[in-house]
């Protein structure tokens, strides 16, 4: 059965190609049921390859299928292989699962655009792409998918391309990506000539044999981290994600929330043995940098009022809640709030789907409000999807939150500290948000004059085939909580599960203060959330304390202006400096030798004067010259 | 001194010296004849004067293969030199009066030519008579007086356009200068005469071989050696003595300068070669540094000189000039006398010359040709580069003919003329002056532009004047050039045998 | 009075080749110019019967009559180009004679 | 070693491929007047079976075999010790194919606008002459054949080119010539001081290269003439600037046989002749090298950038690929000159295509002013598609064609010349930066009415366009084919240097870095 694992990422490649070709003919909504087909059998595929690996004894979980060599150059063996192991299966799993769902959710949203059939090619080539991504057997083959996810968000950011704001996004998103690409490059490049192979395997047992030196295994690392930091929109390389959200709302959820994001993350784990073999600073590095952006992306979300860029800062807030956890060691906890995440986040971003679906694409949460009647499930499943962020328990969230932060109190009481301030702000701009959208007075009706479109305005709830994916999220963002469940060792299940895979690189808390007393600190969890939320509530729906949202932080602290300036001014002036040099100094170069030569020409020129005489004179003087020269080599003999 | 002792008459190899009588006899009949009759029918001239050289060439050619097995020798008490390398140059020259007559008769009326009369006819075999003394010459008197005859008549043929004034002007300009080098190439004579007391080219050689000659003899020796450079780089248009060159060709009827471009050249640097490698191997080092930067000089100065010109003829002037400094790597070349390729500058040299030859007969032929049209059609300058402008569309064919001839003077490969600079270039570099190598081929580039300045305005230029008619003559002219210019190009081995064999003259 | 040596001979013989170079150099008119170029010429000859005396060799005494003949010769050609040139235009300095150049 | 092998057969293969366009030419030249309609014909047949003939070449082709077949040779000028010697292995192999498929495909695909039968005989002139440089194995027979196709590219640009022709054709001209200036005197030299090791004067490349044995100084000098013609040719910074001139105002077949085969000559002969005849000397210049090349990739990417004119842009994005490639080609590791031999082919394919699309966009819009274009997407979607497509390849997309190469110099070089690899790898942002900006502003936006009415892909510019996509998708999911049958030269190749140097090829994976 995992021999066929190779058939996951094909089908939706098979299902891409064809809508690649045929698309146009197939028409809606056709184009859009066979993508989903494509994307639900190869989760099927993926949970018959996860029960198969189930049933093997744990170290033997880890299954390698090559396709076909790929890139051969003598002691360059690239092979296109696939490795099915727990770590891949579980993104596989929920890449697909959530996929799937979001593809279904995409037939209602899309329903009428004229382009509905490219956008479900994308989709496709995506979900492809991400499971190269996750399944590769080496970085190369993991870069391929690495690339491909970069290319399919340009597209589908920049898919409504007459808006200048799209295409713009979109190129952003891509070029930032290839920034850490570079990254991800020069790892690849320092692990094949230290270790020979860029396999996974490899590179991991090298580094844990130690039979390359600690400071090769330190820079592959930090170099991979550069590759997460632009891909999982770490800071300093976070700005292109608010962006991305000019993409149709079902990307964001599946790219820009549920799995792309999450790959910088995986990679982390992926290589989580050189991560524990390189030097202490390089785990730090990257703890601190999740830390910073946790917080950093937190304090913005408070401020903002595109119902869509609250939750891509919460995207990159949570996020730096994961890079903190694989800091820390704690892989498991990394990978446990991944999959929870990605259950309420994709609820969350549908839901918002849902209701700018239901306005006529009105983003604005300062025109919404009490829409809770107006669409119930909407409402119902969004609010789940906030209790499940917002870490209340038992929901999704709150688990995978706590498992993080328990590990990161056992590590560093700073990082815990800041931690707990972005916990309590989550909470806090969560509960803002679903205030302002389902609660509180309608501001709507004033927004019909602007979408003047039909005389009475009235939000309307969203179609079957997009309230279906919300209702299932939904339950998992509730029970989702149950794959790891602190208690005892026994609900470990996640964890048993990732075991072979991050055994290596995991780190012990065992009988330390932060593990003994974890139900302290549990308490602590729920405490700041519930803070958080009556912070909130006090302020928005009780109005008993002042909205803060200071344009600094509605301006994302000038972050971006600053950067956009920089390439702007000095940036762009560098370059037409260079462009300037190349057409005066380089090119001139050439064609003033060509001047030379006729400027030369035009002043010899003139001693041709037509003089009979003066030719006489030229004549004599070179007799003379050559006589002298004669004359002398003669007196010398 | 005793005048007693009977005289010998030196006995002569008349069949040896039939080129030279041909020519002479040719040059005569047509003056007896055609100035005793009334004047013949338009062509006939040409058709004797071709007939003459032809008959000379022919006569050449059958000496020269003789040669193949045995061995070279001195005519005349050894005043003329009896060897393939003269030959191949005075056939060279036989083939160059052939087509100039050819054209001339063409050319009557047009371009000013007054070639409806015999008088330049009669001039082109002296001048051919001159040519031919001058590059078997072994004997410096001898070698004078052919330079002479060259010269002369030249002076006439310049002159010859009768309402021209430029044609007055050119004429003039020649014969002023050229006497004046001559002088400067007598004294030169004189002082070399009077150090060795020989005029003989062998002589001389022998003499200063062995070491015993005086300091002062030396310094005056060398003074002799410097004048006889002089007159001889007059002639080969070398800088600083090259400044004739443009005004002369310019002015000059264009038949006249095509003749002064391929056999003035070829007399010229072969008569050069022959002295300086015959008759003072000895001194080449001390002449060699000299020949080194006269190259340099005529190379740069004739390219750069070249590529500000607007008139067509001018151009070809000025890029002569800088053929003539290829031709003088080749002689800097043979002046590595230690060095065993030192032969190779030597053969290298002559194939230079007659290869450019027949590129410079071609291209002024096609001048010609254009001038002529553009002369009738209006009073523009005809020979500026707008009377070429969209040749290409009247007349395709002769403009690619144009193209290959002028793509040959560049040196671009499969053509007669990389054939030329590659074994030029291959001289040096076998003598290991790889400076000078560079600087040529440099050069060339820069001369590179002038010929692509022509080709612009026949190819990429919009059309202004109507079909240009091609007389027969023009059109086999243009043809036979061309043929030989690629043929050569393509299988140059032919020549490259030969090439091995040239450098047995007599010593 | 002492006898002349050669070396004196050559000397006169090299001046005159400079005062008729120099001739050729400075004089306008082209008639005077064929005068300085037969007076180098003639120097030359006196140098050469210079040396040939010295060498006692009859070879160079002959060669002067070369020289006068071909000197003849050049005028022979040279007047007639005055003569063609003056057909079209009364007065002539060789200055007149510019319009090739460059 | 290289000169061991080399299976003669009867039939010239090679000979035929020169010789077939030379006869296609003058058929188009003689034929053509009497003929008119036939013209188009003669000349499509005959580069056809000249791309039959590669492609036979192609399938017969033994990877096994790491030196010189289908090897030809006959007496030429042998007064000069040169002959006629053809020859194919790994490294010439794809670059022979690609000539003989662009050609067909670039006459059949794009008409000229004036002048059908002159036009097609220069092309027909050209291609023999990009054939034969790439299958010579006489230096002089090389340097012919190198300098001849200057004469129809000056023609083809200088002919049907745009309103700056005359100054690009000249530009171009003498440009190259002065490089080839070095180049003869370098292959002269050559071959006259290697007189005595070699026992005669030949010009034969690999009589020179396996029993030549120069004297350091003089591989020195020698590899620096030969460098500064290639350099030229390739181009490397700062002798580049005729590209762009010469990119820009050809006409579009012009751009796409420059840009696909004839920059390729540039590298090929650093490759076979700098490196081949002078291990010592390219082993010694390799950092000069390295900084040129990676100064090349950084330098044209940003000047790219700030282009206006597409074509000029495409150009600039060459200066920076050829960088890549002369990296890899003198970092003398078995991955990086593969990958830099497919990086000529690959680099070849794509920005044919590029010129191909741009020449479209001129065809409709008679721009190429990217300020001009605008919202291209809209109204011709499946044109934008095939550019995406091939943009990405040019970017270095993994699953085609540009990644592989690019990815292969990389990695190779690393070992050898780690930093400038690190700072080449910038590269590759710059690349999407400056090619994403561009397809944005042309292809992104609401449509203006200027471009309202530009037409989507014709049928005939699909099918065109179809061959490069194929190929960029194939070789980049499945290059092994390819990079099998360049390998084994390459080796050799190595190998020669190693064993004329003290250079030896790092080994990957033992520990401690």
């Amino acid at each position: 059965m995992t021999d066929l694992v190779w058939l996951v990422p094909f089908l939706p490649l098979v299902g891409g190609l064809t809508l690649m070709v045929f698309g146009a003919r197939i028409g809606e909504p056709r184009t859009g049921w066979l993508a989903t087909l494509m994307s639900a059998s190869s989760f099927v595929l993926t949970v018959l390859v996860y029960f198969d690996l189930l049933g093997m004894p744990a170290e033997e979980r880890s299954h390698v299928v090559s396709l076909f060599s790929w890139i051969p150059v003598g002691s360059l063996q690239i092979d296109f292989a696939l490795l099915a192991d727990p770590l891949s299966i579980t993104m596989a799993l929920f890449v697909t699962g959530i996929g799937s769902l979001i593809h279904l959710y995409s037939i209602g949203y899309m329903h009428g655009d004229p382009k509905f059939s490219k956008f479900f090619l994308y989709l496709n080539l995506f979900v492809f792409s991400m499971l190269a991504l996750v399944l590769g057997e080496n970085l190369v083959v993991t870069f391929l998918g690495w690339e491909g996810v970069g290319a399919c968000s340009y597209f589908l950011i920049s898919f409504w391309h007459t808006r200048e704001s799209a295409a713009v996004a979109g190129k952003k998103a891509f070029v930032t990506n290839r920034i850490g690409d570079w990254g991800v490059m020069t790892a690849m490049f320092v692990a094949f000539s230290v270790v020979g192979s860029v396999s996974y395997k490899a590179i991991n047992e090298a580094a844990q044999e130690g039979t390359i030196s600690r400071s090769a295994v330190s820079a592959i690392a930090i170099l991979l981290f550069v590759g997460a930091c632009g891909k999982s929109a770490q800071l300093p390389l976070y700005f292109w994600l608010p962006d991305a959200m000019e993409g149709p709302t079902p990307v964001s959820a599946l790219i820009h929330a549920a799995t792309m994001v999450t790959a910088g993350v995986f990679l982390m784990t992926r290589v989580g043995p050189v991560l524990a073999e390189s030097y202490g600073w390089v785990p730090d590095t990257v703890a601190v940098v999740g830390a910073a952006t946790a917080l950093f992306a937190a304090t913005i979300a408070v401020a903002q009022h595109d119902i869509k860029r609250v939750l891509a800062y919460s995207t990159v807030s949570q996020l730096g809640f994961m890079f903190l956890a694989v800091g820390s060691g704690a892989y498991v906890a990394a990978m446990f709030h991944m999959v929870t995440h990605s259950f309420f986040k994709a609820l969350l971003f549908l839901g918002s789907g849902s209701v700018i679906h239901g306005l006529h694409h009105e983003q604005d949460m300062r025109k919404m409000g009490a829409l809770r009647a107006a669409m119930p499930v909407t409402a119902l499943t969004f609010i789940i999807g906030w209790l499940a962020i917002a870490g209340v328990p038992p929901f999704a969230g709150f688990w995978s939150k706590d498992e993080i932060l328990l590990y990161v109190y056992a590590d560093n009481r700073l990082l815990y500290a800041i931690g707990m301030v972005t916990a309590l702000l989550t909470a806090y701009y969560m509960t803002r948000q679903v205030i302002l959208v389902f609660f509180g007075e309608a501001r709507w009706h004033d927004a019909s004059g602007e979408h003047g479109a039909h005389g009475d305005f009235r939000p309307h709830e969203s179609p079957k085939v997009m309230l279906v994916p919300l209702v299932v999220l939904s339950v998992l963002s509730v029970v989702g909580g149950g794959m790891q469940l602190p208690f005892s060792k026994d609900l470990h299940f996640l964890g048993h599960w990732l075991e072979p895979v991050v055994e290596e690189a995991e780190r012990s808390i065992k009988g330390t203060w932060a593990d003994e007393n974890k139900y302290v600190l549990l308490g602590v969890a729920v405490v700041v959330a519930l803070a958080g939320i009556a912070l909130s509530v006090a302020a928005y729906a009780k109005r008993r304390l002042p909205a803060v949202e200071p344009t600094v932080l509605e301006n994302a602290w000038f972050y971006d202006a600053t950067v956009a300036r920089l390439v702007g001014g000095p940036g762009a002036a560098s370059f037409r400096g260079v462009t300037t040099f190349d057409a005066r100094v380089v090119d001139g170069a050439v064609n003033g030798a060509g001047a030379v030569a006729r400027g030369l020409g035009g002043v010899v020129r003139r001693s041709q004067t037509g003089f009979v005489r003066a030719y006489a004179v030229f004549i004599a003087l070179g007799a003379v010259v050559l006589l002298a020269w004669f004359v002398w080599r003669g007196w010398l003999a | 001194m005793d005048l007693t002792g009977d005289f010998i008459a030196p006995s002569t190899d008349w069949y040896a010296l039939a080129p030279y009588i041909v020519l002479l006899a040719g040059a005569l009949v047509l003056l007896l004849v055609g100035s005793l009759t009334p004047r013949w029918p338009r062509g006939w001239y040409a058709m004797l004067t071709a007939l003459t050289a032809g008959t000379a060439g022919v006569v050449a050619s059958l000496q020269f293969a003789a040669l193949a097995d045995e061995a070279p020798r001195s005519l005349m008490k050894g005043v003329l030199a009896h060897d393939r390398f003269g030959l191949l140059a005075v056939i060279a020259i036989c083939v160059a009066v052939i087509i100039t007559s050819m054209m001339a008769s063409d050319a009557a009326g047009l371009d000013g030519a007054q070639t409806d009369s015999l008088e330049p006819f009669s001039l082109l075999l002296v001048a051919a008579l001159g040519a031919a003394i001058m590059v078997t010459a072994h004997d410096l008197v001898v070698s004078f007086l052919g330079i002479e005859i060259l010269s002369i008549s030249l002076y006439v043929l310049a002159a010859s356009d009768r309402r021209r004034v430029a044609s007055h002007e050119a004429g003039l300009k020649y014969f002023v200068l050229g006497g004046f080098s001559s002088a400067f190439l007598l004294y030169g004579i004189a002082l070399v005469y009077g150090t060795t007391g020989q005029t003989n080219l062998g002589g001389i050689a022998v003499v200063l071989a062995d070491e015993v000659t005086l300091p002062r003899n030396d310094a005056m020796l060398l003074a002799g050696v410097a004048l006889l450079l002089v007159g001889f780089a007059f002639k080969v248009s070398l800088v600083p003595f090259h400044s004739w060159t443009p005004d002369v060709y310019h002015g000059a009827p264009t038949y006249v300068t095509g003749f002064m471009a391929s056999l003035g050249k070829v007399a010229a640097i072969v008569a050069l070669v022959r002295l300086f490698v015959i008759a003072f191997p000895a001194r080449a080092d001390d002449w060699r540094p000299a020949v080194f930067i006269l190259a340099v000089l005529t190379l740069v100065v004739g390219s750069v000189l070249a590529i500000v010109q607007t008139d067509v003829k001018r151009m070809l002037a000025y890029s002569s000039i800088s053929h003539a400094g290829f031709m003088l790597v080749g002689l800097e070349a043979a002046g590595h006398i230690g060095s065993s390729s030192a032969s190779s500058g030597t053969s290298s040299t002559l194939i230079y010359v007659v290869l450019y030859a027949v590129l410079a007969l071609g291209s002024f032929a096609a001048v010609s040709v254009v001038s002529q049209a553009a002369s009738v059609v209006g009073p523009t300058n005809a020979t500026s580069l707008d009377a070429f402008k969209g040749v290409a569309k009247t007349n395709p064919v002769f403009a690619l003919g144009f193209t290959v001839l002028l793509l040959a003077q560049a040196g671009v490969p499969l053509t007669s003329g990389f054939v030329a600079k590659f074994g030029v270039i291959r001289a040096a570099v076998s003598t290991e002056s790889y400076v000078l190598a560079v600087l040529a081929m440099v050069s060339a580039v820069i001369a590179a532009y002038l010929y692509l300045r022509i080709m612009v305005s026949m190819w990429l230029s919009e059309s202004s004047s109507a079909r240009i008619p091609l007389r027969p003559v023009a059109r086999l002219t243009m043809f036979v050039t061309v043929a030989i210019t690629l043929v050569l190009g393509v299988l140059p081995t032919f020549v490259l045998r030969l090439s091995d064999t040239l450098i047995f003259f007599i010593r | 009075m002492p006898e002349p040596t050669t070396l004196s001979y050559l000397v006169v013989a090299a001046l005159l080749f400079v005062v008729g170079a120099f001739g050729v150099m400075v004089r306008r008119n082209p008639l005077v110019m064929f005068m300085c170029i037969e007076l180098m010429l003639n120097a030359v000859n006196l140098s050469f019967v210079a040396l040939a005396g010295e060498l006692t060799d009859i070879d160079g005494q002959s060669l002067v009559f070369f020289v006068l003949v071909v000197a003849a010769a050049e005028v022979v050609v040279g007047l007639g180009l005055i003569v063609a040139i003056m057909r079209n235009r009364s007065s002539l300095t060789a200055d007149d004679l510019a319009e090739l150049k460059g | 070693m290289l000169a061991a092998s080399s299976s003669t057969i009867a039939f010239p293969v090679l000979t035929s491929l020169v010789a077939v366009p030379l006869v296609g030419a003058a058929l188009v030249i003689f034929f053509g007047r009497a003929r008119q309609e036939w013209t188009k014909l003669t000349a499509l047949l005959t580069s056809v079976t000249t791309g039959a003939i590669s492609l036979w070449v192609l399938q017969a082709f033994d990877s096994s075999d790491a030196g010189f077949q289908f090897v030809s040779q006959h007496e030429w000028i042998t007064a000069w010790g040169i002959s006629w010697h053809l020859g194919i292995d790994g490294i010439s192999l794809f670059l022979v194919v690609l000539t003989g498929v662009l050609f067909p495909l670039v006459i059949a695909g794009v008409d000229p606008h004036h002048d059908e039968r002159p036009y097609l005989a220069w092309l027909l002139v050209l291609e023999a002459g990009v054939m034969g440089s790439f299958i010579s194995l006489d230096l002089f027979l090389f340097f012919v054949f190198f300098e001849i196709v200057l004469v129809p590219m000056y023609f083809l640009i200088g002919g049907w080119g745009y309103d700056q022709r005359v100054y690009a054709a000249t530009k171009f001209f003498l440009f190259t010539m002065t490089g080839s200036a070095f180049l003869l005197v370098g292959i002269v030299a050559t071959a006259l001081l290697s007189r005595e090791s070699v026992g005669s004067v030949t010009f034969d490349v690999v009589a020179l290269a396996e029993n030549g044995a120069l004297n350091v100084t003089q591989g020195r000098w020698l590899f620096v003439a030969f460098a500064i013609a290639f350099a030229v040719k390739v181009p490397l910074f700062p002798v580049h600037t005729w590209l762009p001139d010469a990119h820009t105002q050809a006409p579009t077949a012009g751009s796409v046989i420059l840009a696909g085969v004839l920059l390729k000559m540039g590298t090929y002969g650093l490759l076979r002749f700098g490196v081949y005849l002078f291990p010592e000397a390219s082993v010694w210049a390799r950092p000069a090298l390295y900084t040129l090349a990676v100064i090349g990739i950084i330098y044209g990417a940003i000047a790219a950038t700030m282009q206006t004119d597409l074509k000029r842009l495409v150009a600039y994005s060459s200066v920076a690929h050829l960088g890549f490639i002369v990296l890899g080609t003198f970092a003398l590791t078995d991955q990086a000159v593969t990958g830099g031999v497919m990086q000529m082919v690959n680099h070849g394919v794509s920005t044919s295509a590029l010129f191909l699309l741009v020449g479209m966009i001129y065809e409709r819009r008679h721009t190429r002013q990217i300020a001009e274009l605008r919202g291209l997407q809209q109204v011709a979607p499946v044109f934008a598609g095939f550019f995406m497509i091939v943009m990405l390849s040019s970017i270095g997309l993994p699953g085609l064609n540009g990644f592989v190469g690019e990815f292969l110099i990389l990695i190779g070089s690393f070992d050898t010349a780690r930093w400038w690899v690190i700072v080449a790898t910038t590269g590759v942002i710059l690349a999407a930066l400056y090619l994403l900006w561009a397809y944005q502003r042309v292809f992104h936006g609401e449509v203006d009415d200027a471009n309202r009415g530009f037409a989507d892909l014709r049928l005939r510019e699909g099918a065109l366009l179809l061959v490069f996509v194929a190929v960029i998708g194939f070789t980049g999911v499945y290059p092994k084919p390819m990079l099998s049958r360049i390998e084994p030269s390459v080796n050799a190749l190595i190998e020669h240097v190693e064993s004329r140097t003290d250079y030896q090829q790092p080994a990957q994976g033992e520990a401690g870095k």
